[in-house]
């Protein structure tokens, strides 16, 4: 299989549904001549014209609300947010039209969109620009979200986005971008993955960490270092967080009946007190251990080099997360 | 029902015969007949709120009848109407049918939005009406998108979207004039100038009148007599079709008044305008009272035949009204339905673990 | 002690605040000449003057903003949101600006202010005005949370969070105001609740029920019903999100052993599930059952009586979550 | 120092030795030397960047200088600055010192903001600097809520409040033109031209020119040429006196030019501007340049003094950088201080259950 970046799979995503679908357009802050602010949209501009790749003007609220209105009618809107920093402007969009439209008006209108750009932290961009958005988009029903962590999930989960029915919050990183892996030649046929399917990235029989998004890496660095300590660990993506594939979530509690939940973000009403929560609810008795919770220190980004590695979780508080569900402390 | 009036103008018309302004009779009676419909429909509701049949906000538009007619008349039924949570009258005047209207004032199964809108979020996508929605100046991006559609697939409709006069303060407006004027969408936003954002007069909260908060995008401006049915449907008329052939965005401000309270649940007037104030409006700028003045002066219209006009619409509401009343609530199972237009394969959707 | 409403409460909390310091000021949509959307200000313009008692524009970013900038200079705002529901479009200027200055500006600027008004659902306000809006305000460390659901409650604490140092997001609620409840008496001297600090409402030895704001009413209710068939229900009251106090949870935890986390909104992600979470890190041997959340059923909220009813949470759903804990279904 | 230049102004000067426009020869000379200063700041930014001792992102200010100190220097120390991440040498204008700065992009313990906020994030309220905001325009609602405070507290002083081209399409200027006009506050809102948005011409994304867009408030508005110290300080000058003398707010384009990529991760040209634009800008734009050619023809500056100061400013540049390279990393417990600046007495604020 051909190894390509992140970014080039989402490229591939794009072009490929533009291709097959003239409703489908891109918007969003220096997605075409600048050929995107991470260059996700490179050359987009050049092979589907500007009436389809469009810049817009620093307008958050304006054009995810646009995109909110071409999907009213019809339109499949790719809004792309620089940052999902920068979409707190637009969130009343999100919450208030998108999630809520469909039902409100009794199922007349569907909104078959996607809102998408990187989330969480980068290198030192400090506290306004290194958020993890997961929480602001999942809270409310009526939008799904995705995040996918390798190249391969990238393209495939942006292709099902793009094809749902449904808004779709799609979140990528900054940091995720370069990052290389197989992805199934588009000669060889349409490569889309459905929403709402985990992955087990690792396959384990001690502790379970389950993940999504960017941390997935880490999880499979902190799960080699414990290879070397005889601690089989196993690794599952949720890639999906709703639709949420809890029959998978069940599965890997049941078989290693240890768990430690990693994700970027802050811990008060994160994914993972959600998925602790479901967990306790659903396989209470399968579990040898509390729970264990990893996330970013419940502190704003720091700039400084050494305070932002410190804020972020890594493979170290992985691995005593990991060593103390086990009880190896 | 929109849409006929759209059409049958006869602009061939002159002399004395022609009627008023280039109107026949014919429609001179349609237009009064509208705007007490609609008048007669918001009576219906004010009374079946207060015998709790609707329950929630409801927010009336009468006074603003003019409004509704003038500016959506005279579209085609495959034109886009948006609006903010005062839209029952603009719905009718898109051509939405009474009962399903109120049936959703009263949350039923046969309501336009099968009673999970409410009197705030009529739609009937079918007639172009998109809309109905609740947060302050929210509307205005969503009929952008409207108007980007409209010129990505190259039609010929226009999108006409409501907003009032305290909405202009909302960064939204903004943000979405700029991307109108930018990319030349054909979309039409005026401002239903009732001089109070609820409680609020607009002098208050902004430094310069409606129309010039219009400037700096590029966008031209215009102020039309939003109580006179016959001035507004004449201007929107031609701006329609200058929109429809190219002309851009365009920023309108309808000037009129509210004869109620902001909702049922508020005063009609109190600390922010007095009692004279409304009492005088009501006087000298009924929209359905001036039409009818002048048609009696001109001698276009009767006691009898208003009488009859007025018989009419009442006999539509009340059949609206008992179509609302026979509807049944939505089937308990619809508490689910319509969150997603696609449940996935795959993955749960919903997590509060309850059954269903 | 003499009994009031909620919104006296919160009256009197406003007027004593602006009377002790003539920093405090109140801006917001309607809250002068018209008393407030919900009379919470009656006759504070009278007494105050439009100096102090303001009416904004319907402009929530831009006087949420406003708000911020003023406390940056040492002024101590209290911004009144209608409803918490229009907030979205004011959300930027608290989690990126008002959350994070005190912390980018290494700790130069405190930010002494309080955004407030009625979160949740009221009666038939359809989806865009029915949202429980705690997770989006609690997800991100810097600003403090408060959600009262009588009274005194309201009143000490809107008193405390005024004189907080830190910006404070205070949820009251359009079905709370007309609540009537015992309000020491101003002359009896200054009544302030500090943060941080939860309430046991009900004390009970068999289950409980875990909540804040308006479900404290509800919990009580079930607790009353509950006890007709001898169960004997705990009920307590976080009252303030953002300071937890961890403690009266695993108190009550290692006291009853059963455990319902009732709240208002959703529950992905929802407080419930945070508190859930915590409560399986840190008392998981005391729990003789998984912790059962009752929460809004995960859609937006509909129209109709009968389907807003059946989305709501109430007495009945908390009472067979009880019994579930109990294992006595 | 910004305050002293702002007083030094030797009005009474006239006369060949007044030196030009009005300002004397020592006064024109600190124009310069401050102009260098923040043009080797900026370089030694750069510099630091290409070696990593800077991180994240860096937005460097080279070809605008004339802004900074034009707009800054006629300002009080009492009154108030705030701007986007673009803010080093507006924050050496308002007299922060260079070295605390530098430690800031540096993330040092001694940076102004103790290297918690960074390149974008650069505060000092001692000197009425008020950061650095990295959400684009999210430092205009900001500026009327220090206007407010101005006028709440009856106080005398301004408020100078930077955004850029593109920032002019976000919402938020909207709502806040709107406040500050109808509650009349000392801001004034001045748009850096520079005309672009990080990739962007604003002419693509405005369908009229900068100045034109401060329309539709009540609002006065202005242009200037933002490379052209004298004419800004000048202008800046009277505009300052006149707002505090209860003129209320301003809006003012400063038409300027970016030398450099949008941030050090940007390409200087390329796609959306070329590499001749932008030398053609250095040729004829560079407002050290035109101010030293304008004193040399003038004979106020001879090549030597020129040296002189430009020896000044790298001194005190260099200075900078060893006490930035001096300081220490914040220590590891800063990681949770400043989150709140009130640890209440009950209740756990941190629920990350780390150990701090
Ligand atoms: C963003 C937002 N803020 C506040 C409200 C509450 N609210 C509903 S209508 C209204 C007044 C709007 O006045 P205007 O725009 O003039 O329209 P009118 O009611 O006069 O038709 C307010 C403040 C809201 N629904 N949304
Ligand atoms: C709300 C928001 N959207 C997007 C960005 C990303 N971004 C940072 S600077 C910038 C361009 C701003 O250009 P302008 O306002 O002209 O200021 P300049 O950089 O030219 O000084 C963009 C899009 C952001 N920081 N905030
Ligand atoms: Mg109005
Ligand atoms: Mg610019």
């Amino acid at each position: 299989m051909p190894v390509i970046t992140y970014r080039e799979a989402l490229n591939q995503a794009l072009a490929e549904e533009m291709e097959r679908d003239d409703t489908v357009f891109l918007m969003g802050e220096e997605v075409a001549e600048y050929d995107g602010a991470y260059k996700v949209s490179k050359g987009l501009l050049e092979r589907f014209g500007d009436r389809r790749v469009v810049d817009s003007p620093i307008s958050e609220l304006g054009f995810a609300g646009l995109g909110v209105g071409a999907a009213m009618v019809g339109l499949r809107p790719v809004i792309e947010f620089m940052t999902f920093n920068f979409a707190f402007l637009a969130l009343d969009q999100v919450i208030n039209s998108a999630a809520k439209m469909h039902y409100m008006s009794g199922g007349q209108l569907s909104l078959p969109m996607v809102f998408r750009g990187p989330s969480g932290a980068a290198l030192q961009l400090s506290a306004q620009h290194s958020q993890a958005a997961e929480t602001w988009y999942v809270h409310a029903p009526g939008v799904k979200l995705v995040t996918p962590g390798t190249p391969a999930d990238a393209k495939g989960l942006l292709k099902a986005a793009i094809r749902d029915e449904d808004p779709v919050a799609f979140m990528e990183g900054e940091l995720l971008y370069n990052v290389k892996g197989e992805v199934p030649d588009p000669e060889e046929g349409d490569f889309v993955i459905p929403l709402g399917v985990a992955d087990v990235k690792r396959k384990g029989a001690d502790v379970s960490i389950i993940t999504h998004g960017k941390m997935v890496h880490v999880a499979l660095q902190a799960a080699g270092k414990l290879e070397k300590e005889d601690v089989d660990v196993e690794v599952l993506d949720l890639r999906s967080l709703r639709p949420l594939d809890v029959d998978a979530i069940l599965e890997t509690v049941r078989k290693t009946n240890r768990v430690v939940y990693l994700e970027e973000g802050w811990p008060y009403a994160g994914i993972g007190a959600q998925i602790v929560s479901l967990i306790q609810e659903e396989a209470f008795d399968y579990l040898d251990a509390p729970v264990i919770r990893v996330t970013q220190a419940d502190v704003p980004m720091p700039y400084a080099k050494n305070l932002e590695q410190a804020a972020k979780p890594d493979a170290a508080r992985v691995i005593q997360a990991c060593n103390r569900v086990l009880y190896r402390d | 029902m929109a849409e006929t009036m759209a059409e049958t103008r006869k602009k061939g018309a002159e002399g004395p015969d022609a009627g008023l302004d280039g109107f026949d009779r014919e429609q001179l009676h349609r237009f009064l007949r509208e705007m007490l419909l609609y008048r007669r429909f918001e009576e219906k509701a004010e009374e079946a709120y207060a015998i709790g049949k609707i329950g929630g906000f409801c927010h009336l538009h009468i006074g603003q009848e003019a409004v509704a007619l003038g500016f959506i008349g005279p579209l085609r039924e495959d034109d886009y109407v948006i609006t903010a949570y005062r839209d029952h009258t603009q719905a009718l005047a898109k051509g939405v049918e009474p009962g399903p209207v109120l049936a959703e004032l009263y949350g039923r199964k046969d309501g336009v939005s099968g009673g999970k809108g409410g009197s705030m979020h009529v739609f009937d996508v079918e007639k172009g009406f998109m809309g109905g929605h609740g947060i302050v100046g929210a509307q205005i991006p969503l009929a952008v998108g409207m108007g980007w559609a409209i010129r990505y697939r190259e039609e010929d409709r226009v999108c006409v979207c409501f907003l009032g006069d305290a909405a202009v303060n909302q960064g939204a407006l903004h943000e979405s004039m700029n991307m109108a004027a930018i990319w030349e969408l054909p979309v039409i936003f005026v401002v239903e100038n009732n001089e109070y954002g609820m409680g609020t007069a607009f002098s208050r909260v902004s430094a310069v009148p409606v129309l010039e908060r219009g400037e700096g995008y590029g966008i031209p401006t215009h102020s039309v007599d939003g109580q006179n049915i016959l001035e507004t449907w004449t201007f929107v008329e031609e701006l329609v079709q200058e929109v429809r052939d190219g002309g851009g965005p365009q920023y309108v401000e309808a000037r009129t008044y509210r004869f109620k309270g902001h909702s049922m649940s508020d005063p009609v007037s109190g600390t922010y305008r007095s009692k004279d104030e409304v009492e005088g409006k009501k006087e000298e700028a009924d929209p359905i009272a001036l039409l009818r003045e002048k048609l009696f002066e001109a001698e276009l219209l009767t006691q009898e035949e208003l009488e009859e006009l007025d018989e009419e619409v009442r006999a539509v509401v009340d059949e609206a009204a008992d179509f609302a009343d026979d509807s049944p609530f939505p089937e308990p199972e619809e508490l689910y339905t319509h969150v997603y237009s696609e449940i996935n394969e795959h993955g749960r959707l919903f997590l509060d673990s309850r059954d269903r």
